[in-house]
């Protein structure tokens, strides 16, 4: 049995002037399980402390409810008092007599009667209460970056900055990401390889950094402080180790004609390659589908030519096992296939190409060596239209309902450059809105239109199709109410971004939330905007949501502190209200894994003993580390297994009870 | 019962608050002296979704005459979820007690965020003008809790 | 005997009504069973089966004990009022008014129950021989006359007549004070009646289980029928639910339970079922942990250790709802004729 | 039948199972008990015809625990209780080996003796026809008038097995599944209460709809558990017989695949189906057609979401009168 005593506080007359707080001690002498009561002036203040502890010690008590102001107030003052004086501090209730008592009523009767009520209920509460204690747990001080965008690049730079371990996972041969391939950056005009390339130095340098390139998470374990991951090294058939990166083997080898993702099959590379030029790590892999080594078993030319015996045909995938205190998801982004989009004439015709492909097109490094040049001709284009919101914006299921975000400061960018290295070409931009919120963006989206004379026309593109050699772009001028047909000698299309088709695996496996398009949720959209709700998994970049360089980088750099935060701590204490579930009465039906949010549910199948009961079952188990004790799992549990510590199904029934009697 | 000749029929209330929005907005009502009447218990709960529809039958069978569920919009929920579900699930129950013949005026949901103190005390009036004009619940009670 | 025809028969519910309750089998969508009259109730006497026997008069589901008040930090106890109206229960079949007897063999023998003692003392029985047995019955398995049920008052209800027979004090007390209502039968109504007998007893002859063989179940065998191997057949599909306990007339056994008010305890007891899972769970687990232990343990009592202690009368009136209530169709006939025979056989 | 009987005896023979879960024949024509048929104890007094209501998926949650393999007989409606316990992993399939069968609907006897066919000594079915022969005389009825309640309006074809016995083409009867509900629902709320308290107060409390039902297979129901707070076991107020049908319909929501055994089995016969069936209803309504037990891996309705659910307002609205 408790022995609980009630401490009524008359906050000044802010309780005291509207509930007769004696008459409402006295009421909780008559309860049960009350053994001490009392009021005061303020509870809160040194001297009432000091009565709660006096009053702890004298009566023997167990608990303690104060009748005070809101527990969003002072619950941790109490808690702390109470443990000053040797309770748990989770032996503590506050009954709310100020803010939703005193303040809210004015007859004094009334206020007085629902005040007894009130204390009533918080003793009902007490009596079941339990003493809780925090778990902790331990941090194991690692990080793992899943991704080597940008993204990835910054958050491991950061992270490794502020002296932790961080591995980067990135699934390419290199790290870089898109923003590799990209020409120019807005608003500024620098060039992408030549602040992105110093960057990838530094990661490759870092010795707080590893980098497993060509590589994929294949499982995670654990929880906040303790994942562990296992990282799928795919055969690059090359030896990171003893290959220098001369580029001997990629020069001899025979087999030339196979699309080139990086320039995004503009042109060619060879089945043994590098992908570009600044990769990182430098270090070539073997395309075993087009490679006749692999083909035919006949050629082998790259590892003869190889200086340092660095290819290895027979190599296969290996396997790391590694331990983390955190993830960061930075898996980035990909344009939307424009299969659907058939009116739009991309596949079809050649000189339709997506925005990424004329970013290669003017790129220096690119398959024209930067001259704008027609890929179907070769020749160079004397008009191009450029059309935004290509799958952004819809409403169809073939669309994004999204705005990609970035479209509309590429596109000025593109026509920005195209004017100026042909100032005598014709540009027209096809456009729903223009959005440019951002330092300098609208700025920079006015000279495209002002000083290089960009034609901006509002309204969105029907159909595309070639007639005599020409590109036929018909669409909608909102502006002048009518109907055109431009005819083109380059389209560019301004595809819609969608999160990296890994993403949604990656997701399952860290049992962190995503939206219905596929972009990780963040905590909270507004306070916590770079951590998913899984404790412990960070967000990086666009995986998160739409959004360029600069924002990428910010963001990147959030995650990182958040991730330095982390690992920072020695230990993880816990919140004590966290959910637990009775092997004796779960069947592992699997319902409150359903609704967990944070991924803090498992499920074993292990020997049950009680009375009576000795078998295996399969029963769920809470990770009290990663539980943040919202209860979503106490309700869909129909056996009653899954409870809320602090906040029993015993609990509230109890204070229902106090209420309704 | 609060029943008596001489004074008006004075219903019993029970709110269930989440603690991040909802409570923090019934604080918010009591900081800025708005009033409601003191029919109104709150009972602070993590969150919506902690609420079983056993409690609410739970008050019920006690002799309340409504149940009202205040937690954080869709959408800004602490836990992120948590009141998608509440709100599935307390669909299903009104809409089963509804069934059943309750009056489904006695149950309500409301979503009321830190900053709504005056939705809060003004949802509260209301719920209680709803309730007295209900009655005493007399369908879903079990009367041995009757004094 | 006196005799009223069904036309008229609200008159002689009146009467009854006039000093005590009346209990009679009573329509309510689309089931029957026993219910206090009222002025609105559908009753159907001529239905053979009400789905809940008639125990429910002397023994019901549920029933106060006595009430713990709680004021501040004192608890007041409040026992039973030990007060209550007389009553009749009419309408009731022999299989049912043979339960009786099976009852009072537990509750009325030292220590007596004295909740079920008072409703003993306060009730009347009138019972009524059956017309139409059905497949399921096989009361004469157990001796039992279905027509000629033993009561206070006996009655037959033959072409729209209901005839009323008082058999004991009790009945002959009543009957005077309600003569008024009845009309003398003459020997053509006793011819009647015969012949309606003797029409009855014809079918019970023919039903499928007139023949069960009880002789196995003779007090002599309880270990080996108790260990057979083949409950573990038996028992399989049982799903574990209360349906035959609750339907049955002799199932006696309850456990008591107290219901928090809020305002003090009113401990009540409530049918409980040997089938159910936590059927006498205690501190340290159950007693009979697996479904097949229960399930032989409904059947041992009904046709070993009730009769080992009760002179051979078993503990069943073969009333035959449990055959047809059952969700997976298990009943008593099975085991009997499962049981009823040696394994070699 | 006996395509049944000879499948069962080829899977035995090559031994592909060791078990079958069916039907065995009873004392009259029309009493079917769930039994455990072994390849030792060959298929003596196996039944399939149209008495053989039980679903059979329940008692998979034990037999699949058990050594070897073991054959279930799934009627269209089992193979969606089937898929369920699956989905919440209360079945090791690796033990067990689906067969779905045909079936026409089944006889609910209960309606014989309700037209006031007692005292029945056999049934025979011709076709369209069932002849039943009584104590009392024989009498002629058509097999569509005495269907279980739960095969009126069932519409559901087998889900994917092991094996498929396919039967002759028949045309179910098509009773709108919601067609009572709806009835309910168009009534004032005094007339539902009246029609609830009239049949609900019927309830006797002996679980055989919470025992028969393939949801609710929990360890210990909170009804039974001393310790949740709700525990009864009577019906000791008006109260508790809401409550435990409330909570009861609620637990199974989602999860109900309405396969209407709990109606079936009713000693007392409250229309139980017409509560789950409500909540399968306003699901369908408010959150898009889910059948439970379709697949295995989708998330019930009360365990997912979407950001644009109506509120429950909506009830203020479009419930009943």
């Amino acid at each position: 049995m408790q022995r609980i005593g009630v401490f009524v506080c008359w906050c000044g007359s802010n309780i005291a002037a509207t509930v007769d707080v004696a008459a409402v001690a006295e009421a909780a002498k008559l309860e049960p399980a009350v053994a001490f009561a009392t009021d005061y002036q303020y509870m809160c203040s040194e001297s009432g402390q000091s009565m709660i502890k006096d009053a702890v010690k004298e009566h023997n008590l167990t608990g303690i409810v104060i009748a005070s102001c809101s527990p969003r107030m002072h619950e941790t003052t109490f808690r702390k008092t109470a443990q000053a004086a040797g309770l748990n501090p989770y032996m503590v209730e506050i009954a709310n007599l100020r803010e939703q008592c005193s303040w809210v009523h004015k007859n004094k009767e009334e206020a007085t009667e629902k005040a007894i009520v009130l204390m009533r209920t918080a003793v009902a509460k007490l009596t079941l209460n339990q003493p809780l204690i925090a778990g902790e747990s331990s941090v194991t001080k690692r990080a793992l970056v899943i991704g080597g965008g940008i993204a990835g690049i910054q958050t491991a730079l950061d992270i490794a900055d502020a002296g932790y371990e961080v591995d980067i996972v990135e699934k390419k041969p290199t790290i870089g990401g898109k923003m590799a391939q990209l020409d120019k950056t807005f608003p500024t005009l620098d060039c992408a390889a030549c602040i992105l390339t110093p960057k990838m130095v530094d990661v490759a340098t870092n010795d707080k950094i590893t980098i497993y390139s060509y590589s994929e998470v294949e499982e995670v374990k654990g929880f906040v402080g303790n994942f562990t991951a296992k990282i799928r090294r795919k055969a690059r058939y090359v030896d990171e180790e003893l290959c220098t990166g001369c580029g001997a083997c990629t020069e001899k080898c025979p087999s030339k004609k196979n699309p080139n993702e990086f320039n995004m099959g503009l042109d060619n590379r060879t089945a043994i390659y590098i992908p570009f030029a600044q990769a990182v790590p430098k270090v070539p892999v073997i395309d075993a589908k087009n490679c006749i080594k692999f083909k035919t078993g006949k050629c082998g030319l790259c590892a003869t030519v190889c200086p340092s015996n660095a290819i290895k045909y027979d190599q296969e995938d290996t396997f790391v096992e590694e331990n983390y205190g955190a993830i960061v998801v930075a898996t980035g982004f990909n344009p939307i296939k424009l299969d659907e989009f058939g009116e739009l004439g991309y596949g079809q015709i050649p000189d339709v190409i997506t925005s990424l492909e004329y970013e290669r097109l003017m790129n220096a490094a690119g398959p024209t060596k930067g001259h704008v040049l027609r890929p179907s001709d070769g020749k160079k284009p004397k008009k191009i239209v450029f059309v935004q919101c290509v799958g952004s914006r819809g409403q169809s299921c073939r669309e994004k309902g999204y705005c990609s975000k970035i479209c509309c400061m590429y596109t000025a960018k593109h026509a920005i450059l195209t004017k100026d290295h042909y100032p005598e070409m014709d540009v027209d931009v096809f456009y729903i809105d223009v959005r440019t919120p951002g330092k300098n963006y609208d700025e920079f989206y006015r000279r495209a239109v002002e000083e290089y004379d960009v034609n901006y026309i509002k309204g969105q593109v029907g159909k595309i199709y070639e007639e005599n050699g020409k590109v036929m772009v018909q669409g909608s001028d909102m502006l002048g109410n009518k109907q055109l047909t431009v005819e083109a000698d380059l389209v560019v299309l301004a595809t819609a971004i969608e999160p990296d088709e890994t993403a949604r695996s990656i997701g399952t496996m860290l049992t962190a939330s995503m939206d219905t398009n596929d972009f990780f949720t963040e905590a909270h959209a507004k306070l916590r905007p770079v951590e998913s709700p899984t404790a412990g998994i960070y967000l990086s970049g666009v995986c998160q949501g739409p959004k360029d360089v600069p924002e990428t980088v910010s963001q990147a750099g959030a995650a990182a502190s958040k991730v330095i935060g982390l690992l920072a701590k020695d230990k993880l204490v816990g919140n004590p209200c966290v959910a637990g579930s009775n092997p004796l009465l779960c069947n592992g039906c699997g319902q409150c894994a359903n609704v967990c949010p944070y991924g803090a549910i498992s499920y074993v199948e292990e020997e049950v003993r009680g009375p009576g009961v000795r078998e295996v079952r399969r029963y769920a188990v809470v990770n009290e580390a990663v539980c943040q004790g919202c209860g979503a799992c106490t309700v869909t549990c129909p056996s009653g297994a899954m409870d809320l510590k602090g906040f029993t199904n015993r609990q509230i029934m109890a204070e229902v009870d106090a209420i309704c009697k | 019962m609060q029943v008596n000749e001489n004074k008006e029929f004075r219903p019993r209330i029970v709110a269930f608050c989440c603690n991040w929005c909802s409570y923090v907005g019934a604080d918010l009502a009591g900081s800025s002296r708005m009033e409601y009447p003191a029919d109104v218990k709150i009972i602070r709960v993590p969150c919506s979704c902690r609420v079983n529809p056993m409690f609410i039958l739970r008050a019920f069978e006690r002799g309340a005459d409504g149940v009202i569920l205040c937690g954080c919009h869709p959408g800004d929920c602490h836990y992120s979820t948590g009141n998608y579900y509440a709100r599935r699930r307390m669909t299903m129950l009104f809409s089963m007690l509804d069934y059943l013949g309750i009056e489904k005026e006695r149950t309500r949901v409301e979503w009321v965020s830190a900053a709504e103190g005056a939705k809060f005390a003004a949802t509260m009036n209301e719920f209680i003008d709803t309730v007295k004009n209900l009655g005493e619940n007399r369908k879903l009670r079990d009367l041995r809790c009757k004094e | 005997m006196l005799k009223i025809s069904m036309e008229n028969i609200d008159k002689l519910y009146a009467a009854i009504k006039e000093s005590r309750d009346l209990f009679l089998p009573i329509e309510s969508a689309g089931q029957v069973q026993f219910a206090e009259y009222t002025d609105d109730a559908v009753v159907r006497l001529d239905v053979l089966k009400t789905v809940k026997s008639a125990k429910d008069a002397f023994f019901p589901q549920s029933e106060d004990l006595m009430e713990f008040k709680v004021c501040g930090k004192e608890i007041d106890v409040i026992p039973p009022s030990g007060d209550m109206k007389e009553f009749v229960i009419m309408g009731v079949k022999a299989c049912d008014a043979k339960s009786f007897e099976i009852l009072d063999r537990v509750y009325l023998k030292e220590p007596i129950d004295s909740y079920y003692a008072l409703r003993r003392e306060k009730g009347l029985v009138v019972v009524q021989a059956c017309g139409r047995p059905e497949e399921s019955c096989f009361c004469n398995v157990f001796g039992i006359d279905a027509t000629a049920p033993v009561g206070d008052v006996v009655t037959y209800l033959v072409d729209g007549t209901l005839y009323w027979d008082a058999q004991t004090e009790k009945g002959k007390e009543l009957t005077e004070k309600i003569a008024s209502v009845f009309d003398n039968a003459d020997a053509n109504d006793d011819a009647k009646v015969e012949a309606s007998k003797a029409e009855t007893k014809a079918i019970m002859e023919k039903l499928p289980f007139a023949n069960l063989d009880l002789s196995r179940f003779n007090g002599e065998n309880m270990m080996e029928i108790f260990k057979d191997e083949r409950w573990n057949e038996l028992y399989k599909a049982c799903l574990g639910c209360g349906t035959c306990t609750f339907v049955c007339p002799t199932c006696q056994c309850y456990d008591i339970k107290d219901y928090d008010t809020g305002h003090g305890i009113k401990r009540f007891r409530c049918w409980d079922s040997c089938m159910y899972s936590d059927f006498t769970m205690m501190a340290h687990g159950n007693n009979r942990n697996s479904q097949m232990e229960r399930f032989r343990q409904r059947f041992m009592h009904k046709l070993v250790y009730y009769p080992s202690n009760n002179e051979g009368i078993y503990s069943c009136v073969g009333c035959g709802r449990c055959v047809n209530k059952c969700p997976i169709s298990m009943n008593i006939v099975k085991v009997i004729k499962t049981m009823g025979v040696t394994d070699n056989e | 039948m006996q395509r049944i009987v000879d499948k069962i005896n080829e899977l035995f023979a090559n031994g592909t199972v060791d078990r079958v879960l069916g039907w065995k024949v009873g004392e009259f024509s029309y009493d079917r008990t769930p039994y455990v048929f072994t390849k030792e104890g060959g298929l003596d007094g196996f039944a399939y015809d149209s008495f053989c209501a039980n679903n059979l998926s329940k008692y998979l949650i034990a037999e699949s625990r058990k050594e070897g393999k073991v054959l279930v007989l799934l009627k269209p409606c089992d193979t969606y209780s089937y898929n369920q316990l699956v989905a919440e992993n209360r079945i090791k399939t690796e033990n067990v080996y689906t067969v779905s069968i045909p079936c026409k609907g089944k006889v609910d006897v209960e309606k014989l003796k309700a037209m006031g066919m007692t005292g029945i000594t056999d049934i025979v079915e011709n076709g369209e026809e069932l002849t039943v022969t009584t104590l009392y005389g024989d009498e002629k009825v058509n097999r569509c008038d005495v269907l279980c309640e739960k095969c009126l309006a069932c519409q559901k074809t087998a889900k994917e097995c092991d094996e498929a016995i396919e039967g002759e083409a028949y045309e179910k009867p098509h009773k709108d599944r919601f067609a009572t509900v709806e009835e309910l629902e168009a009534m004032s709320p005094e007339e539902r209460f009246a029609f609830w308290r009239k049949e609900l107060s019927k309830c006797i409390r002996c679980n055989a709809c919470r025992n028969v039902c393939p949801a609710c297979s929990y360890i210990k129901c909170v009804f039974d558990n001393d310790n949740s707070g709700i525990a009864s076991k009577a019906n000791t107020d008006e109260f508790q017989e809401n409550m435990f049908h409330i909570i009861r319909a609620f637990h199974v929501a989602g999860r109900c695949t309405d396969c209407g055994e709990c109606s079936r089995v009713c000693p007392q016969g409250i229309p139980l189906h017409l509560l789950n069936r409500k909540f399968i209803k306003e699901i369908n309504e408010l959150y898009g057609e889910y059948q439970a037990g379709d697949n295995t891996e989708s998330r019930g309705p009360l365990t997912s979401f979407t950001k644009e659910d109506c509120e429950p307002s909506i009830v203020y609205e479009k419930g009943g009168k």
